[in-house]
């Protein structure tokens, strides 16, 4: 999958949101990719974006090419046969996301009905499998129950059966592991791990030790555009960018120390470098100038002014 | 797009669930079906009233609602010894009659061919029986309740019955033979109950018309002829009374032939003037209106004083209510209550033309006297003279022109509408000041028994002496003489102040029937409907069958005379199975009002 | 975008027409052409003279629409002050005291919201003298259950807030913390339910004027209704156009002024909140 | 709350409702005697003291309020609902003669407005924000605010008089004989129209607003955009997922539609004299038929109380998260 140039914005009252800004990225057939950021930072649009599941109002430009078609000019036809058999989400928030009034089964199976065209008894059977898969006990019992009956963990695994139901070659999962608790955590990503081994997956998360687990290779976003991009080593051993330093410096094994200010609406950013507010670097040239992403090293992308300094 | 043909597709297909399940209850719901009918059955609707108003009860002689309609209802089917015209008084099951010297004894002399819908024979027993049963049954029969005047009925053949009266009853060839509807021995001798008697048999009598349905939810009433009656032809085959909510809309539509108006209707009555396919016909409705007041001698200041009553009188524009409620679809009351359409009617009664002067001086010498200027006199002890005007809401129009026109000679009016029962209790509790209220019967002089009601604070000893007199004179002069006299002592002690005699219409379609009329003083007691059973008949003498007797019919019997036509049954008017030229005589005096009644 | 700015038209357009409602209302004798007690020739078509003709006794019958304002807006003006009154502090007592007081208040209001309340008023003035204040009467006993329970239900979810807990926590008493923290917050929402209230007597005025079981002296909307639908001639000519129509108008424009306002009102005030708009006629 | 809880709850209620019925004609002021027995044609217009007693005595009025009260809750029991002396019939009999024409106005009714209002606020809402949302929501405002006996005549007044094509009055032709069942059916329906659009007109808007507010909180949840990401169609998504969920909040209201219908009723069935028990509880006003006024009140009460109990059961029926406790 290759993004180029992507940009997403919303039509507000108070203005048009730029959540997506000029991002340009790809992944590759089997690596997972973990996109990090504060919250409200776009990452969720642009998951959102791939799969073209925005308000009609939203406008997008640029391409996302996908298995040499650009998704942003397949029709509403076309992306449904893509939504979920080719490209799936795994969507934050399982509580809500989950059709409460339904059974967990039926979620599961109505998407396998649709793409693989299997009758109501086997994409049933197809659905307790995939539960089965995601190490929920007694399956064929869960699967008639409904969310409510389950536990926030569980939930979860059942966001990922769902994704996953189709056997899709691309997954989106956003936030899997928000809102668990730690041993939780630990089962879902070790989860995720086995299930998504052969498949590529673009991993949005906040949590830079749930990306440290999964990830191959780590994009930073900040105010709608990646601000460093880079192979999980070349994140976490030589962090080039301000905002990545001070991202690894609230992980709680490096003392929590939290970055100062907050991140800026998306409606109206800062000249210059949008992060020059909160950036104790900042000069005079970061307040008027754009920085370009730039390759530093190999693979290893940032956009930043005083990146060598 | 596509969703939305998809979504259209379900309502439209939900819809028409829908309406199939509609369809299906609606199955269930008309499943009572009515008589079959053919085409050329003639079947006359006319409305009974409006929604909620109609409904006059079952209409067998003892559960019948005990107003004027409720006993229509059920004349048609049961009839009487005797009935009335447009003329008055004509026989029915009773042939002809005759009275004893002292007014005591009387001697009916019955119909041999009249017979019970059952087809049983009626007979003299079964007289006897209707009267004996009503004795027994106190109080069962609710409709004027004279019956105690009958000492005892003797059966002198199976076509000749005496009846004997306690003491000479002068309206009794009305209020008594013309109102006690006959019913079957057969049935009705194992009927213990006959308030919850309302099988299928109930309603077996001898009249021209036979039950088919009866609606109380829907007020309606079904009935079809009995081509089997002994006193003539029945020239409509169904006749259906129904309440309609705007009885215009409903004539002008079709949905009903005739329809009764009366007095602020004018409007729509009016609507119908010109109209060639509407008749109008307009009748007296011996129905007062009527403002009544307290005159207990000690609750009753100051209403109980005569010439503060007098003062009322001359300060309440009786024309302008006339003009302003009903549009002139009325006339000014007679001060004496009975209508002037009655025989009894005394024209020499104080008229209390409005005059805001004279009430005026009344109320002054009285003492009176607007003393702040504020429009409203003050009593001489101080405290404005105001008044509360009880009144049902059908009568609030009347009391707010009444409260504006009394304002004028300074009296204060509180109009407060209630409900009849309430206002009943006050007036009997002498707990009020003034009240509106309306009743019928005003052809009759029995309805003067004022201090019985409506006036019950009313006790004059000179009155009450009249009454009683008349109720047991025999002489039509000298009971004339009193009614009269009652009539002046009302007008000028004023326990009741009259206001309005509203006209009464039928407005009919003559293509389907155009026999309506008016029953002289009433049907029955004086009921001012023209639902008279006559009109679906055509009678002996009608000799072209059209249900009217008029100089067309003596034509047509003098061309059956000359066999230039076939001669019909109702030809024979004096029913001797000849038709010659008795017969035109018959009919010309039928014509002239004097139908000749057979006494032997 | 629209949305907003829809709300702010509905508004002020709801806003105007009750403005032009309340002027006629104080107005009325100014603006009236005659006295509405006054006869004239009876039904009288629309002239110069009569705008709207005159009724079955020859009122005007433009005065009597015009003095029915102040009549119909009178009762909802009695009737919604006293109950959301009532409803507030039953409201404020339920939702802040909880235990059996609000057990009790909270079971009758259930019964109340089970009951078609204008059923059971019809019931009541069926036993009832008609007149203006015992109207009122009923109105208030029915009027004030939807406020309680929307009071109750607010102050519940105020009463948790940090602070209304300070203020408890440094000792304010509870009259001062109702009167200072709660009350306030929870007046947009009784101002609402003032609006819809008022909406809902308008029309339930008129409804039982047009049964015959309102105040018949009163000339409301609802009683000139009442005597327009008896008119013999109601189907057979065009007295409806002058005579039904303007009250029946009349109350739609009130209606709707109070609708429009309540809807915008609502949607500004706290948008999650919604009730079922329209009425129970 | 549990069922038992619910069940108790609604007896507590009806008990209640009793209650109201009895002592509000004791608590009036004025005749108790009329009020209990009320308008009677039949008695005499003066009563002496003796009389009352005896009448008093005949209805058992004498007795202690507490022996009363007890007698009607009896009488009750079994199914005794007093005895209309205007009527001259029990008020059981007379209010069900009248009541299978109330419930194929109001089930009609009912039925099509729901409908439609489901329909029609789940299309705004799906078209939220655009010019016909705006429309509609506009129109059918202020359609909601036409009370309901202004909006029958003019109705009555437009097609039925003015154009004449359906019928004045009344639930079928009075006395009509049928040549078949369809001709009756067809009849029936004819009649039914006007009434019946009537109340589907002033009933719609509180389900399309309702529908349409829950429609659009529905359509931004979570799990919508989750059967997006499935791939699923617009349409199933529509229908499977979003239905069910915007119509919870209906069903909540559902109770409280049925008082307002049954208030419409009165109103629809008084301008169309259709003879159902809502012209029949005019009448009973009109005529002061208290004991038949009561009776119509009780049914009435205890309807809508069922019609709670079945909208709690159906809640629980669609909502498997209330149905677990």
């Amino acid at each position: 999958m290759r993004i180029s140039d992507l940009k997403t914005n919303f039509p507000t009252p108070d203005g048009i949101v730029r959540a997506v800004d000029t991002i340009d990225l790809s992944i590759r057939d089997t690596e997972t990719f973990g996109l990090i950021g504060e919250t409200g930072c776009g990452k969720t649009v642009l998951g959102l974006t791939i799969m073209r599941l925005l308000h009609p109002a939203a406008t997008m430009e640029g391409e996302i090419i996908y298995k040499g078609k650009n998704l942003l000019e397949a029709s509403e036809a076309e992306m449904r046969t893509i939504r979920g058999r080719e490209i799936a989400i795994i969507l934050q928030n399982p509580t809500t996301s989950l059709n409460p009034v339904m059974r967990v089964g039926e979620q599961i199976a109505e998407a396998i009905r649709l793409h693989q065209g299997l009758n109501k008894k086997d994409a049933a059977a197809k659905a307790v499998e995939m539960l089965d898969a995601v190490r929920i006990p007694s399956p064929s019992q869960r699967a008639n129950e409904y969310p409510h009956e389950f536990s926030g963990g569980m939930k979860q695994r059942v966001m990922i059966a769902m994704g996953l139901a189709c056997n899709p070659s691309f997954i989106i999962a956003d936030e899997p592991t928000k809102g668990l608790d730690v041993t939780i955590k630990a089962q879902i990503v070790e989860l995720m791990k086995e299930m998504t081994e052969r498949k590529a997956m673009l991993l949005i998360t906040h949590d830079l030790s749930v990306a440290r687990e999964l990830c191959d290779r780590i994009a930073l976003m900040y105010a709608g555009e990646l601000v460093e991009y880079a192979p999980l080593k070349g994140i976490f051993e030589s962090p080039l960018h301000p905002y990545t330093r001070g991202f690894l410096g609230s992980l709680p094994e490096r003392g929590l120390v939290p970055i100062p200010g907050m991140s800026p609406s998306l409606i109206d950013f800062p000249d210059g470098c949008r992060f020059h507010p909160r950036c104790e670097h900042a000069t005079e040239v970061c307040r008027r100038e754009h920085p370009e992403l730039v390759e530093f090293n190999a693979g290893h992308f940032v956009r930043c002014h005083h990146a060598r300094s | 797009m596509k969703t939305h043909k998809t979504a259209l597709t379900t309502l439209v297909f939900a819809a028409l669930i829908c309406a199939a399940c509609m369809a299906f209850s609606a199955s269930a719901l008309a499943g009572e079906d009515g008589v079959a009918t053919t085409d050329s059955d003639k079947i006359v609707k006319s409305v009974g009233g409006e929604p909620g108003k109609s409904d006059w009860r079952f209409p067998a002689p003892f559960t019948f609602y005990p107003r004027g309609p409720g006993y229509v209802r059920m004349s048609l089917l049961f009839d009487t010894l005797t009935w009335k015209d447009a003329n008055g008084v004509i026989p029915a099951l009773a042939n002809g009659w005759k009275v004893s010297d002292d007014g005591k004894t009387w001697t009916f002399y019955l119909n041999t061919d009249a017979r019970w819908h059952d087809g049983e024979p009626f007979t003299a027993s079964d007289v006897k029986f209707t009267i004996e049963y009503m004795q027994e049954q106190e109080g069962a029969f609710k409709w004027f309740e004279s019956i105690d005047y009958i000492e005892s009925v003797e059966i002198v053949d199976d076509y000749t019955i005496i009846i004997s009266l306690n003491e000479p009853m002068a309206s009794f060839l009305v209020d008594i033979a013309g109102n006690i509807p006959i019913i079957p021995e057969h049935i009705w001798s194992g009927v213990s109950d006959p308030s919850k008697f309302t099988d299928d048999d109930a309603v077996i009598g001898t009249g021209p018309m036979k039950l088919v349905e009866y609606s109380s939810a829907e007020g309606a009433y079904h009935y079809e002829a009995n081509y089997d009656y002994y006193n003539g032809k029945p020239i409509v085959d169904e006749f259906i009374t129904m309440a309609v909510s705007n009885a215009a809309a409903s004539l002008t539509n079709g949905d009903v032939d005739e329809a009764t108006f009366w007095g602020s209707d004018v409007d729509a009555v009016n609507d119908f003037v010109g109209d060639d396919d509407f008749e109008i016909i307009t009748g007296p409705s011996f129905w007062v209106l009527q403002i009544i007041f307290n005159c207990d001698a000690d609750k009753g200041y100051p209403t109980n004083n005569v010439t503060f009553r007098r003062a009322v009188a001359y300060g309440i524009d009786r024309e302008e209510i006339v003009e302003q409620k009903l549009g002139g679809g009325g006339m000014v009351a007679n001060t004496g209550i009975l209508h002037p359409d009655a025989i009894w009617y005394n024209p020499d009664c104080e008229g209390y033309e409005y005059d805001v002067t004279a009430a005026n001086a009344m109320l002054d010498s009285l003492g009176f006297i607007d003393t702040n200027s504020d429009g409203i006199r003050e009593y001489p002890a101080g405290g404005d003279l105001k008044f509360t005007l009880y009144t049902t809401s059908t009568y609030l129009r009347e009391g707010e022109l009444i409260q504006a026109q009394l304002e004028k000679i300074g009296i204060a009016i509180e109009l407060t509408p209630s409900d009849w029962t309430t206002i009943d209790s006050y007036l009997k509790a002498a707990d009020f000041d003034m009240a509106i209220s309306g009743h019928g019967g005003i052809a009759n002089p029995q309805i003067m028994n004022l201090p019985d009601w409506p006036a019950s604070t009313y006790d004059s000893e000179e009155y009450n002496s009249l009454f009683k007199e008349q109720e047991v004179t025999l002489d039509i002069d000298d009971r004339k003489d009193l009614v009269n006299q009652l009539q002046e002592l009302v007008a000028e002690d004023l326990p009741v102040y009259t206001l309005y005699h509203p006209y009464i219409w039928c407005v009919f379609n003559p293509e389907v029937l155009d026999t309506w009329f008016y029953t002289r003083d009433g049907i029955c007691i004086g009921i001012p409907i023209e639902l008279n059973k006559l009109i679906f008949l055509a009678r002996y003498g009608d000799a072209n069958e059209n249900g009217k007797i008029n100089m067309q019919d003596v034509t047509a019997i003098e061309r059956m005379i000359m066999e230039l036509d076939d001669p019909t049954d109702m030809a024979d008017a004096n029913k001797d199975e000849n038709i010659n030229m008795l017969d035109v005589t018959c009919v010309e005096l039928t014509i002239l009002g004097r139908a000749p009644i057979r006494c032997e | 975008m629209t949305r907003m700015k829809v709300n702010d038209v509905l508004g002020s357009l709801g806003l105007g027409i009750l403005a032009i409602l309340v002027v006629v209302a104080i107005f009325a004798p100014q603006i009236a052409p005659y006295d509405p007690h006054h006869t004239y020739k009876r039904m009288e078509r629309p002239s110069s003279e009569h705008l709207l003709g005159t009724n079955d006794i020859g009122n005007d019958i433009l005065s009597e629409v015009i003095y029915g304002t102040r009549v119909s807006l009178f009762i909802a003006f009695m009737v919604s002050i006293t109950a959301i009154t009532i409803g507030t502090s039953l409201g404020l007592i339920a939702g802040y005291s909880g235990g059996v007081a609000e057990f009790m208040i909270m079971r009758i209001v259930d019964i109340f919201l089970t009951i078609p309340r204008l059923v059971l008023i019809i019931v009541i003035a069926a036993f009832m003298p008609r007149s203006i204040w015992n109207l009122i009467a009923v109105f208030i006993i029915f009027g004030w259950v939807m406020t309680a329970r929307i009071v109750r239900s607010e102050v519940l979810t105020l009463r948790n807030q940090y602070y209304v807990e300070s203020a408890r926590m440094l000792g304010g008493s509870n009259l001062y913390i109702l009167w200072r923290h709660i009350l306030p917050n929870v007046i947009p929402l009784v101002v609402v339910q003032f609006i819809m209230e008022a909406g809902h007597v308008i029309v339930a005025e008129a409804g039982l004027s047009f049964l015959g079981l309102g105040d018949p002296v009163a000339r409301s909307w609802g009683t000139t209704f009442h005597y327009a639908f008896e008119c013999p001639t109601l189907y057979t000519s065009d007295v409806w156009m002058w005579w039904m129509l303007p009250p029946g108008l009349c109350i739609v424009a009130t209606v709707l002024g109070f609708t429009f306002v309540g809807y915008a009102l609502e949607e500004r005030l706290n948008p999650k909140l919604k009730t079922v708009v329209g009425m129970e006629i | 709350m549990n069922l038992i809880n619910k069940l108790a709850y609604y007896l507590v209620i009806i008990l209640i409702i009793l209650s109201i019925n009895f002592f509000l004609p004791r608590a009036m002021p004025g005749d108790q005697l009329a009020y209990l027995i009320g308008e009677n044609p039949d008695m005499p217009t003066r009563m002496t003291d003796e009389e009352r007693e005896v009448l008093l005595a005949h209805y058992g009025l004498d007795k202690p309020l507490s022996e009363q009260y007890l007698d009607y809750l009896v009488g009750i029991s079994r199914g005794d609902l007093g005895w209309s002396i205007y009527r001259s019939a029990p008020v059981l009999e007379v209010i069900l003669v009248r009541l299978k024409w109330t419930m194929l106005l109001t089930g009609t009714s009912t039925v099509i407005y729901l409908l439609l209002g489901i329909f029609l606020g789940a299309e705004s809402a799906w078209a939220r924000g655009n010019k016909k949302d705006t429309w509609s929501l506009i129109s059918i405002l202020t359609v909601s605010s036409l009370p309901v006996f202004f909006l029958g005549i003019l109705l009555k007044i437009f097609f039925g008089a003015e154009l004449d094509i359906f019928p004045l009055d009344g639930a079928k032709t009075t006395c009509a004989s049928y040549a078949n069942p369809l001709e009756g059916v067809l009849d029936i329906l004819h009649h039914l129209v006007l009434p019946a659009a009537t109340l589907v007109i002033a009933h719609i808007g509180g389900t399309y607003l309702l529908m349409r507010n829950s429609m659009l909180s529905v359509l931004g949840a979570d799990y919508i955009l989750s059967a997006r990401a499935k791939g699923l169609s617009e349409r199933y998504i529509l229908n499977r997922h979003a239905i069910k969920n915007a119509l919870l909040p209906i069903v909540t209201m559902a109770a409280l539609m049925v008082g307002f219908m049954i208030t419409g009723t009165i109103f629809v069935e008084k301008v169309f004299t259709y003879p159902g028990i809502g012209l029949l509880l005019y009448d009973s006003v009109m005529c002061r038929d208290y004991p038949l006024l009561q009776g119509l009140f009780l049914i009435i009460a205890i309807s809508v109380v069922i019609a709670n109990f079945i909208a709690d059961m159906t809640y629980i029926w669609l909502d498997p998260r209330v149905r677990e406790e």
